[in-house]
C-alpha cells in the first residue's frame, strides 16, 4: 500500500490491475516471439531467445495457458468499462482527429475510448480461440486423440486469430507510447487530473462527482461547488 | 552420426527454408520411384518385416484385434503395414484386396509444406522426401499436412517418423529393404519412367485378365507421387482400405502454410512501421500545458486535502467508473 | 518335386490343391507369379478356404477339407470320357497297357482281399497277369476289360459330377470349370504343374490323394516336362535331405529299407529289394540295391564289414512292426513302454495330435533330452503355464535335459530344398554362450558311450564299438568329413566291364554308377554319391548362369540324382526321341546319346529304339496308374471320410460301414475313443500355418512376433452370424480331445458347404502359438487334432477334425 | 560388386563357378556413406553367404556380421538380407526369412546345458561334461536292460525299442547323417523327423 502523503492526481488502475496487465502482457510478448518462431521461418531464430527450437515448441502453450487464465481476470474485470456506448461510436467516426491529435474536437470519454474497448473486445475474441486452437494442435499432448481434420482446422484458426492478436497488441503498444501518460499510469496506476479530464473527461468528472459528494459528508458548512466544467 | 551427413547438394526442398535449395543438380538425378501392384500382393508382411529389420525399428507385440492386419496401424516404430480388405465385386465373387500403406512421397508434399523446422524434412533430387529426426521439433504439422495421414510422432522422443524409402540404402545404389524382399514382385523399385512403363504393362495384364477399371494410382492432386500403386479398380481407389480418391494437400493448410505465412509476417511488419511513421508525423498525444496549469491553480483554491483522496482509495471507493450522469 | 521352384514358371496351368504356396512358400510361389505373367499361365486354387493363394488365383473353388479323391477321381473321369488326355503318352510311359489278374477286382468300397478283424488287405490279386518269363501281360491297344487303363476308367465312372460335388460340397459350375481348364493341358505343348503340401498328406488317406493327383498328370503327359509334375512342397528346410538319409523308423539313407524280423537271410533281404524289370529291357535301377547297401555298410562299419558276415547284415536292428512312427511310439510311451526319447530340433508337445495325451506321455518318460537352439514347450511339458499347460511339476518324474546348439547362423553345411538341391552354407558368427553344433553333442555322447561299453561291456555291442569314426577330431567330426562320406570313396580301384580302372583307391566317387556290391567302395548315402567328388565339394557352386533360360542353373549348387533338376525327363521327349513340344523340351536323342538342358534322367547312350522308358526306377518303366503291392489300401485310390466327418456316411458307399473310413487305417482302441461325433461337434475344421510364422520358432522372434501376435481363427461369416460372433471376439473351440481359446476372425473366405444334403461349415485354425516366446500365450492346436494317420505313412490327420465353436 | 556380376549370368552364358561366390569376393565394403541422413549400416561388414532354414524354399541369404573374425573379436551378425545372386529366391525372402535376425539373435537362444531333476519345478545349469555322462548313463542302462536280440519266434531282431529319437529337420545333412548312423548302430528303431508328420 502506497504510503499516505505522497500521491498526486488521480488513481486509475490499482495496483493488482497493474501486476496482472503486465504479466499479460509479458506472457503475451513471449507467446508473441515463440509463436513467430514456429509460424515462419524468418522468424525462427527467435527460438533461440528460448533455449532452441524444441524448448521452444515446448513452453509456448504453458505460456499459454498462463496467460489464458490471467487474462480471464482482466477481462472479467475490465469488462463494464468495456461496453460500447454510444458516444464511443461518435469518437470512432473522428478517428481522423484522434490520429492527427485534435483532441478538442473530440467528444468526451469515459474511463476507456473506443479504441481501447475495441483492444478489449478483440482479446477477448482471440484469447479463446488461441486456447482451444492451440490445444487441437498440441504435440504431445492431444496429437493422438485429435482427428487430423481437427488438426488442421487448429492450425489455421490458431494461425489467423494469432495476427489478428499480434496487430492489435501492436496498435495497443503503440498507442501506449503515443499517448503520453498513459504508461505511466499502468506503471504507476495515478494520472494528473489534467491528464484525466483531457482524455477521458467522463471519468475526470464522475471521479469529481464522487469527491463532492465526500465533501459535503466530511465538510458540511461549506456549501457544494458549482458543476460547471471550466472552459 | 545421424542427421550430420545430408550432402546439401541432393536436396531439392527443404522445409522452412526461405532460401531455395540448390537446384542445378537435379537433372542429372534420375527420380526413382517404388510401384506397388496390389494385385500381385499376397499380404505376407516381408516388406513390414524388412522394413522393421532394415531400420532397427520394434514395434510392440499387439494383439488380434479380428483381422489379418497387424500391426493395425501405422505406428512411429512401423513405417508401413498392409492393410486387407474383403470385398466382393460386381459379379458377386470375392477378391481380397491387401494394400501396403506408407508414405508415398509426394512430389509436393504435404508434410514439408507443413513442416515450421527447417530440413526437419527434405526432399532429395531422386524424388524421394525424408524426416532429417535431428532437426525435427516434434510439434505434429507434418500430420496435419500429410493428405494420406502418414507421418506419426513418437511417445519416446516427440519426433516425427515415417518411410524413408530407405535413403539410406537408395544413395547406395540398393533398392528400399521392402522392395527386395518382396517374393511375388509386387514392390517394384527403379526410375519414374521404367516404373511408370512397367505399371502400364501390369495394367494392360490386368485388363486382358477381365479387369476393365484396372489403372495406376498417381494422383495429381499431390503434384503425382513417387510410390505408385497398380489397382485392379482404379475407379475406387477407397476400396483398398481407405485409399484417397482425389489426395491434396487440405485447403486449411494451404491457408495456414500458404501464402497467407508471409503476407502476414509483412503485415505485422507494417503495421510496427506505421506505428513509428505516425508518431513522426503527428507527434504524441499531449495534455496541453495550459490545461495543467489551469487544474493546479483549481485545486489550490479547492484546498482539495490529500486524505480524501488517500482515503477513497484505502476504502476503495476510487474505483474506476464509467458512470454517465448526463443524459 | 519331381521338377523345382524356378521350373514352376514354364507351367501354362498351376494347380494349388492341397497346399497354400503363398502362404507357406511365398518366395518359391514367386515363379507362380513368373509364370502367370511371362507364360500367361492361369493359376487354380482349390482350398477349404479362399487362401492367400487365391487372393492372387484366376479362378477358385472351395472343397470340404479331405475330399480331393473325389474332386480329382471325378476329374480322371472326366478327362477320359472327354477323351482330353495325351494318348501316347499314356501308351507308351504308362501301365496303362498292362494286364491285371482276374481276382483282382473292388466292391461296394473294398478291394478283393480285405480282411475285417485286421483291417488289413491281403494283396496278391492286386497284381499283373504275368507270362512264362515273369514279365506282365500287355495289351497296347489299351481294349483289354482287364488292362489297367480299362480297371481304372470302370473305378473312376462312379465319380461323377453330381456324385463329386455332392461329396466336395463344391458348386458344379465351378467343378466344371476347373476340369475344364485342366483338361487343356492335355495337349503335348501345354503342361499343367500340381503344387501341394501338408494339405494333401496330413489325411487318413493322405498318400491316395498323392497318387491320384499323379494319375492325373500321367493321363495328361505332365511328368517329365518343363513346368509339369506332382510337386511336393516340402514343410521344413532339410526335411527332403532327412528323407533322402532315412531318417525315418524303417529306412536306411537312400530310401533303402531296414530289414524286417523275418527277413533273417540277407540273400533274401537284397532280393526282395533289388527288383528286376516286369517288362522287358526296362532299367528298373532298383536292382542295383546291392551295391548301394554294401557301400553303405562298408562306410559304417568300414572293415568290420565283410563278405563273410553278409557286411554286418547281422547288425541291423530288424523291424517287428511296419513303421515305429510317432503315433505309435506315443501310444507305446502312454503304456509305459518307452523310457528315454530324445527330440532334436523337435517339439512334439506342439506339433503332435491330441496334446493331452502327449503330455500324458512325456509325464512316462525315465529321461527326456531336448537338443535345440531355442526353448521348447517339449522342453517344459513339465512345467505349470497356467490354463496353457495346466500341469504339477512336483507329479512328473521324468528328467529333462535341455542341451543349446548352434543355429543355421553358426554352422558349416548342407539343406537339401523342395528342389532337391545340396546348398552348402557358411558360419558368421559363433553361436550363444557354450552351444554347440549337433554334431559335436551326439560325437560327444557316441563316445562317451562306446567308453561304457568297453569298461563296462553290455547288450551288443558290436555295432557300436566297431563303428567307423575316421573323423580327425573324434568328439566333433567336421561337416566336410560328413559329407565327403555320405558321397562315397572307393577302397580299390574300381574297375567298368572293360576293367579300365574308373575310380582309384581313396579317391572320392563321381556318382552312383561307380558304387559296386564287393565292398570295394563306400558310400553313405547313394543317391548323393556325386556331390563331393574328387574335383570337390560341388554343393558350395554358385554359378547361376541359365544359358538355355530354362532355370535349370546346372551350375548351382548341386541336385541330387546325379545333378538332375527335373525327374524323369526322359518322358519330355516322344518314344522317337525327339521331343513333344520344343518349348516344353528338356532332354532329346542327338542320335548318338541323350542330351538337353537338364542332366538326362536315364542312360544317356539308351538309343529310343531299346525302347527303355522314363521312369527307370519303376519295375515296369512306366508311371503307375496301379498301385500293385505298393499302398495298403488299394491300387486306385478311392474316397473316404476322414475319421472325423462332418457328415453320416461316406456317400460313396453309405451302406458299408467298412468302407465309412479308409479300411487300411490304424487306429488305437484308446484313440478311436477320443473321436468325436458331428452331433456333438459339428464343425469340420482344418488346421494350417500362416505365412508370418513358422510353427513355433518364430514366436520366440520379435520381428515376426509382432506380424501376428495373438493366436486366433477363421469362422465364416454364416456361422459367425448364426453363433452370434463378431470380429474380434474371443471363442472357445472344441474337439473332443481338449478345447483352445482365441479371437475370432470372421471373413468371407470360408463359406458354408453344401454336403449330402445338409450344410457344412468349416472352421480354420492356424497351429501358430504356444506358451512360450514373444507372442501372446495361447493353447497349443494340436490340443484339438485326432491321433490317427495315413494308413500308408501315419502323417496324423490334422486337416480333417471336428470341433464346436462357442462364444466366450 | 560381385554380387551383381554373377547376378548377370542369369542372362548370359557363362561359368563363373567358384570364384563368383568365394567369401573373398564377397566380402565387398561398399563406398563410404556421404548422402544419406542415416548412417548406412552395412559398410565394411562382413558377409557370409548361407541359407534360411525356416521352409524348403532354401533361400539364399546373406548374414552380415560386425568383426572380421580377427582373434580379438567375437563376431556378430546385425543384418539379414536375401541374396540376390540366387537363382530362386533372387534376393527376396519372406517374412520369416526377413525376420532371421531375430531368431539368431533370440532371447530365447538356449546358451548353456541345463537339467530339470525329477519333480522339480526348475531349470538347473549344468556342465556339458555332467549333461552328456548323465544321459549316456541313461542310455547305456536302459540298452542293456531292454536290448532285444530275438524276438518270441526265435528270429533275430537287435533292436532297442525302449529309448527313442525324434531329428530335426532344420538341422544340416552332416547331422542327419551322423545322427543316422549312431541310431542305427545303437540298434534304435524308434526314429523319426518332421517328415512323418
Amino acid at each position: 500500500m502506497t504510503p499516505p502523503g505522497r500521491h498526486k492526481g488521480i488513481l486509475r488502475y490499482s495496483m493488482w490491475t497493474r501486476i496482472n496487465h503486465w504479466l499479460v502482457a509479458i506472457s503475451f510478448v513471449l507467446l508473441v516471439l515463440s509463436g513467430l518462431a514456429l509460424f515462419h521461418p524468418y522468424f525462427w531464430s527467435l527460438t533461440g531467445l528460448f533455449g532452441g527450437p524444441i524448448p521452444t515448441r515446448i513452453i509456448h502453450p504453458f505460456i499459454g495457458l498462463f496467460m489464458t487464465v490471467l487474462f480471464m481476470i482482466m477481462a472479467i474485470s475490465f469488462f463494464k468499462e468495456s461496453l460500447i456506448k454510444r458516444h464511443d461510436i461518435q469518437w470512432l467516426k473522428q478517428i481522423k482527429d484522434v490520429l492527427r491529435n485534435r483532441d478538442d474536437r473530440l467528444p468526451p470519454v469515459g474511463k476507456n475510448n473506443a479504441g481501447q474497448k475495441l483492444v478489449y473486445w478483440i482479446m477477448v475474441l482471440c484469447v479463446p480461440l488461441l486456447l482451444i486452437s492451440g490445444i487441437m494442435i498440441w504435440e504431445p499432448y492431444f496429437g493422438d486423440i485429435m482427428p487430423v481434420t481437427l488438426r488442421r482446422l487448429g492450425g489455421v484458426i490458431h494461425a489467423y486469430a494469432a495476427f489478428l492478436a499480434i496487430l492489435t497488441l501492436i496498435i495497443h503498444i503503440y498507442s501506449g507510447i503515443w499517448v503520453k501518460g498513459s504508461i505511466h499510469a499502468m506503471v504507476r496506476g495515478r494520472v494528473s487530473r489534467a491528464w484525466a479530464r483531457h482524455h477521458h473527461s467522463l471519468w475526470y468528472e464522475s471521479e469529481m462527482q464522487k469527491k463532492r459528494r465526500l465533501d459535503a459528508i466530511t465538510h458540511p458548512q461549506q456549501p457544494p461547488a458549482s458543476g460547471q466544467e471550466p472552459r | 552420426m545421424r542427421g550430420d551427413q545430408i550432402n546439401l547438394q541432393n536436396i531439392v526442398a527443404r522445409s522452412a527454408s526461405p532460401a531455395p535449395s540448390p537446384q542445378v543438380r537435379d537433372g542429372a538425378v534420375e527420380t526413382v520411384t517404388k510401384l506397388i501392384d496390389v494385385s500381385r500382393c499376397i499380404g505376407c508382411k516381408a516388406c513390414q518385416v524388412a522394413c522393421s529389420e532394415w531400420n532397427d525399428l520394434r514395434d510392440d507385440v499387439g494383439e488380434c484385434v479380428g483381422v489379418y492386419d497387424n500391426p493395425v496401424d501405422l505406428t512411429p516404430n512401423s513405417w508401413e503395414v498392409m492393410r486387407f480388405n474383403e470385398y466382393e465385386n460386381e459379379q458377386g465373387n470375392l477378391e481380397w484386396l491387401i494394400r501396403k500403406d506408407n508414405c508415398m512421397h509426394c512430389a509436393e508434399p504435404g508434410c514439408l509444406e507443413a513442416c515450421p523446422a527447417p530440413g526437419a524434412i527434405v526432399q532429395y533430387a531422386n524424388g524421394i522426401v525424408d524426416f532429417n529426426s535431428e532437426h525435427c521439433i516434434g510439434c505434429g504439422y507434418c500430420v496435419a499436412g500429410c493428405p494420406f495421414d502418414i507421418p506419426r510422432i513418437s511417445k519416446k522422443d516427440s519426433k516425427a517418423y515415417k518411410c524413408t524409402l530407405c535413403s539410406d540404402r537408395v544413395f547406395h545404389g540398393l533398392e528400399p529393404a521392402c522392395v527386395k524382399s518382396c517374393p511375388t514382385g509386387s514392390i517394384m523399385f527403379g526410375t519414374r519412367e521404367d516404373m511408370h512403363e512397367l505399371a502400364e504393362t501390369r495394367t494392360d495384364y490386368l485388363k486382358s485378365r477381365g479387369y476393365e477399371n484396372a489403372g495406376v494410382y498417381d494422383p495429381e492432386g499431390v503434384g503425382g507421387t513417387n510410390v505408385i500403386y497398380v489397382l485392379q479398380h482404379a475407379d475406387k481407389p477407397e476400396i483398398y482400405s481407405g485409399l484417397p480418391k482425389d489426395p491434396r494437400i487440405s485447403p486449411m493448410v494451404e491457408a495456414w502454410k500458404g501464402v497467407t505465412k508471409p503476407l502476414m509476417s509483412a503485415a505485422i511488419g507494417l503495421a510496427a512501421l506505421t506505428g513509428f511513421f505516425h508518431y513522426v508525423a503527428a507527434g504524441p498525444k499531449e495534455v496541453p500545458p495550459e490545461e495543467e496549469e489551469e487544474m493546479r491553480a483549481e485545486e489550490a483554491n479547492e484546498g482539495l486535502s490529500r486524505q480524501d483522496l488517500n482515503g477513497q482509495d484505502r476504502n476503495g471507493q476510487g474505483r474506476p467508473s464509467d458512470e454517465e450522469h448526463r443524459p | 518335386m519331381t521338377n523345382h521352384w524356378v521350373d514352376i514358371r514354364n507351367a501354362d496351368l498351376i494347380l494349388a490343391m492341397g497346399g497354400n504356396p503363398a502362404e507357406a512358400h511365398p518366395v518359391g510361389f514367386r515363379w507362380v507369379m513368373e509364370a502367370k505373367e511371362k507364360n500367361d499361365a492361369r493359376l487354380v486354387v482349390v482350398d477349404p478356404r479362399f487362401t492367400r493363394t487365391a487372393a492372387v488365383a484366376d479362378y477358385f473353388a472351395e472343397i470340404r477339407t479331405g475330399t480331393d479323391i473325389a474332386f480329382l477321381g471325378g476329374l480322371i473321369n472326366y478327362l477320359i470320357e472327354t477323351d482330353q488326355i495325351h494318348h501316347d503318352y499314356v501308351r507308351a510311359y504308362t501301365d496303362a497297357s498292362l494286364i491285371v489278374r482276374e481276382e483282382f477286382g473292388f466292391e461296394d468300397g473294398l478291394f478283393t482281399g480285405y480282411d475285417a478283424e485286421s483291417n488289413e488287405y491281403a494283396t496278391e490279386s492286386w497284381n499283373y497277369e504275368y507270362d512264362d518269363e515273369g514279365f506282365a501281360r500287355r495289351d497296347d491297344t489299351l481294349q483289354h476289360p482287364r488292362c489297367v487303363f480299362q480297371l481304372m476308367r470302370e473305378h473312376y465312372s462312379r465319380y461323377t459330377l453330381e456324385v463329386v460335388s455332392n461329396v466336395c460340397g463344391t458348386p458344379r459350375a465351378k467343378i466344371e470349370h476347373v476340369w475344364a481348364m485342366v483338361g487343356e493341358t492335355a495337349a503335348s505343348d501345354r503342361t499343367m504343374t500340381i503344387l501341394y503340401a501338408l494339405g494333401w498328406t496330413q489325411h487318413s488317406i493322405g498318400s491316395q490323394i498323392i497318387r491320384t493327383a499323379a494319375m492325373v498328370q500321367l493321363l495328361l503327359g505332365n511328368m517329365g516336362l518343363r513346368g509339369g509334375g506332382v510337386n511336393a512342397l516340402r514343410g521344413h528346410s532339410n526335411i527332403q535331405g532327412l528323407t533322402d538319409l532315412g531318417l525315418l523308423s524303417n529306412l536306411l539313407p537312400g530310401y533303402m529299407r531296414l530289414p524286417k524280423d523275418d527277413e533273417q537271410d540277407y540273400t533274401n533281404y537284397i532280393q526282395e529289394r533289388a527288383r528286376p524289370p516286369l517288362v522287358p529291357d526296362q532299367v528298373s535301377y532298383w536292382r542295383y540295391y546291392e551295391r548301394f547297401h554294401v557301400s553303405l555298410m562298408k562306410a559304417w562299419f568300414g572293415d568290420a564289414a565283410t563278405a563273410e558276415n553278409d557286411w554286418c547284415f547281422e547288425w541291423l536292428p530288424k523291424l517287428s512292426e511296419t513303421l515305429y512312427d510317432v503315433l505309435h511310439t506315443f501310444e507305446r510311451m502312454h503304456h509305459g513302454e518307452v523310457n528315454g526319447y530324445f527330440c532334436q530340433g523337435f517339439n512334439p508337445l506342439a506339433a503332435f495330435p491330441h496334446k493331452a495325451k502327449i503330455t500324458a506321455s512325456l509325464s512316462r518318460l525315465k529321461y527326456l533330452v531336448v537338443i535345440d537352439p531355442l526353448r521348447t514347450e517339449t522342453a517344459e511339458f513339465w512345467k505349470n503355464h497356467g490354463e496353457y499347460n495346466d500341469v504339477d511339476p512336483s507329479t512328473i518324474d521324468t528328467e529333462v535335459f535341455r542341451l543349446p546348439t548352434t543355429c543355421f547362423a553358426e554352422e558349416n553345411g548342407t539343406i537339401v530344398n523342395s528342389s532337391r538341391w545340396l546348398q552348402w552354407f557358411w558360419a558368421a558368427a559363433p553361436p550363444p554362450g557354450e552351444a554347440r553344433p549337433d554334431t559335436a553333442i551326439l560325437a560327444g555322447l557316441f563316445l562317451r558311450l562306446q567308453r561304457l561299453y568297453r569298461e563296462e561291456g553290455g547288450a551288443f555291442a558290436e555295432p557300436l564299438l566297431n563303428l567307423h569314426w575316421p573323423y580327425r577330431f573324434p568328439e566333433e567330426p567336421s561337416p566336410a568329413e560328413l559329407a565327403r562320406e555320405y558321397n562315397g570313396w572307393a577302397l580299390e580301384d574300381v574297375e567298368d566291364e572293360e576293367r579300365r580302372i574308373v575310380v582309384r583307391a581313396g579317391e572320392q566317387l563321381e556318382d552312383f554308377g561307380m558304387l559296386r556290391a564287393d565292398g570295394s567302395t563306400a558310400c553313405g548315402c547313394w543317391l548323393f554319391a556325386g556331390c563331393w567328388p574328387e574335383e570337390g565339394n560341388l554343393m558350395t557352386r554358385r554359378d547361376n548362369s541359365d544359358p538355355y533360360g530354362t532355370g535349370q542353373t546346372l551350375g548351382w549348387a548341386w541336385a541330387w540324382p546325379a545333378n538332375r533338376r527335373i525327374l524323369y525327363n526322359r518322358a519330355s521327349a516322344r518314344p522317337d526321341g525327339t521331343p513333344w513340344a520344343t518349348r516344353k523340351a528338356v532332354v532329346w536323342w542327338n542320335g548318338q546319346r541323350w542330351v538337353g538342358n537338364d542332366v538326362p534322367d536315364f542312360p544317356t547312350d539308351s538309343e529310343p529304339a531299346a525302347n527303355q522308358r522314363p521312369f527307370i526306377m519303376n519295375q515296369t518303366g512306366s508311371g503307375q496308374f496301379f498301385a500293385r503291392d505298393r499302398m495298403v489300401e488299394g491300387p486306385f485310390p478311392e474316397h473316404y471320410e476322414p475319421f472325423e466327418t462332418p457328415i453320416a456316411n461316406n456317400p460313396l458307399h453309405p451302406d458299408n460301414p467298412l468302407a465309412k473310413h479308409n479300411p487300411g487305417a490304424r487306429v488305437f482302441e484308446e484313440d478311436r475313443a477320443n473321436f468325436g461325433t458331428f452331433e456333438e461337434f459339428p464343425h469340420a475344421a482344418t488346421s494350417y500355418r500362416l505365412t508370418e510364422h513358422f510353427h513355433y520358432w518364430t514366436m520366440h522372434n520379435r520381428l515376426n512376433a509382432i506380424t501376428q501376435p495373438e493366436k486366433f481363427v477363421e469362422i465364416g461369416e454364416s456361422l459367425a452370424s448364426e453363433l452370434g460372433i463378431e470380429r474380434g471376439d474371443r471363442v472357445r473351440v472344441s474337439s473332443k480331445r481338449g478345447h483352445i481359446d482365441a479371437v475370432a476372425v470372421v471373413t468371407k473366405r470360408i463359406r458354408p458347404l453344401q454336403v449330402a444334403g445338409q450344410t457344412v461349415h468349416q472352421i480354420g485354425i492356424p497351429l501358430h502359438w504356444g506358451f512360450l516366446g514373444e507372442t501372446k500365450k495361447s493353447h497349443l492346436t494340436n490340443t484339438l487334432t485326432p491321433s490317427v494317420g495315413d494308413a500308408n505313412t501315419q502323417t496324423p490327420e490334422y486337416k480333417s477334425f471336428l470341433v464346436r465353436v462357442d462364444k466366450l | 560388386m560381385t554380387l551383381k556380376i554373377t547376378r548377370r549370368q542369369f542372362f548370359k552364358l557363362g561359368a563363373a563357378g567358384m570364384a563368383t561366390s568365394s567369401m573373398a569376393m564377397m566380402g565387398f565394403a561398399p563406398e563410404p556413406a556421404v548422402a544419406s541422413i542415416r548412417h548406412f549400416k552395412l559398410s565394411g561388414a562382413k558377409i557370409t553367404r548361407s541359407n534360411c532354414t525356416y521352409c524348403s524354399v532354401g533361400c539364399g541369404v546373406l548374414l552380415y556380421s560386425r568383426g572380421d573374425e580377427a582373434i580379438n573379436t567375437i563376431d556378430n551378425i546385425y543384418h539379414v538380407e536375401g541374396d540376390p545372386d540366387h537363382p530362386v529366391s533372387r534376393g527376396s525372402l519372406c517374412p520369416k526369412g526377413s525376420g532371421l535376425l531375430d531368431y539368431v539373435n533370440s532371447d530365447s537362444r538356449l546358451s548353456h546345458p541345463q537339467v530339470r531333476e525329477p519333480g522339480t519345478d526348475e531349470w538347473k545349469q549344468i556342465s556339458w561334461d555332467e549333461a552328456l555322462d548323465r544321459i549316456a548313463r541313461h542310455m547305456k542302462d536302459d540298452r542293456d536292460a531292454n536290448f532285444v536280440t530275438q524276438n518270441d519266434a526265435g528270429s533275430t531282431v537287435n533292436h532297442w525299442l525302449t529309448t527313442g529319437f525324434l531329428a530335426a529337420s532344420a538341422s544340416t545333412n552332416e547331422t542327419a547323417y551322423l545322427t543316422q548312423k549312431i541310431v542305427r548302430s545303437l540298434g534304435m528303431l524308434v526314429f523319426d523327423n518332421q517328415a512323418r508328420v
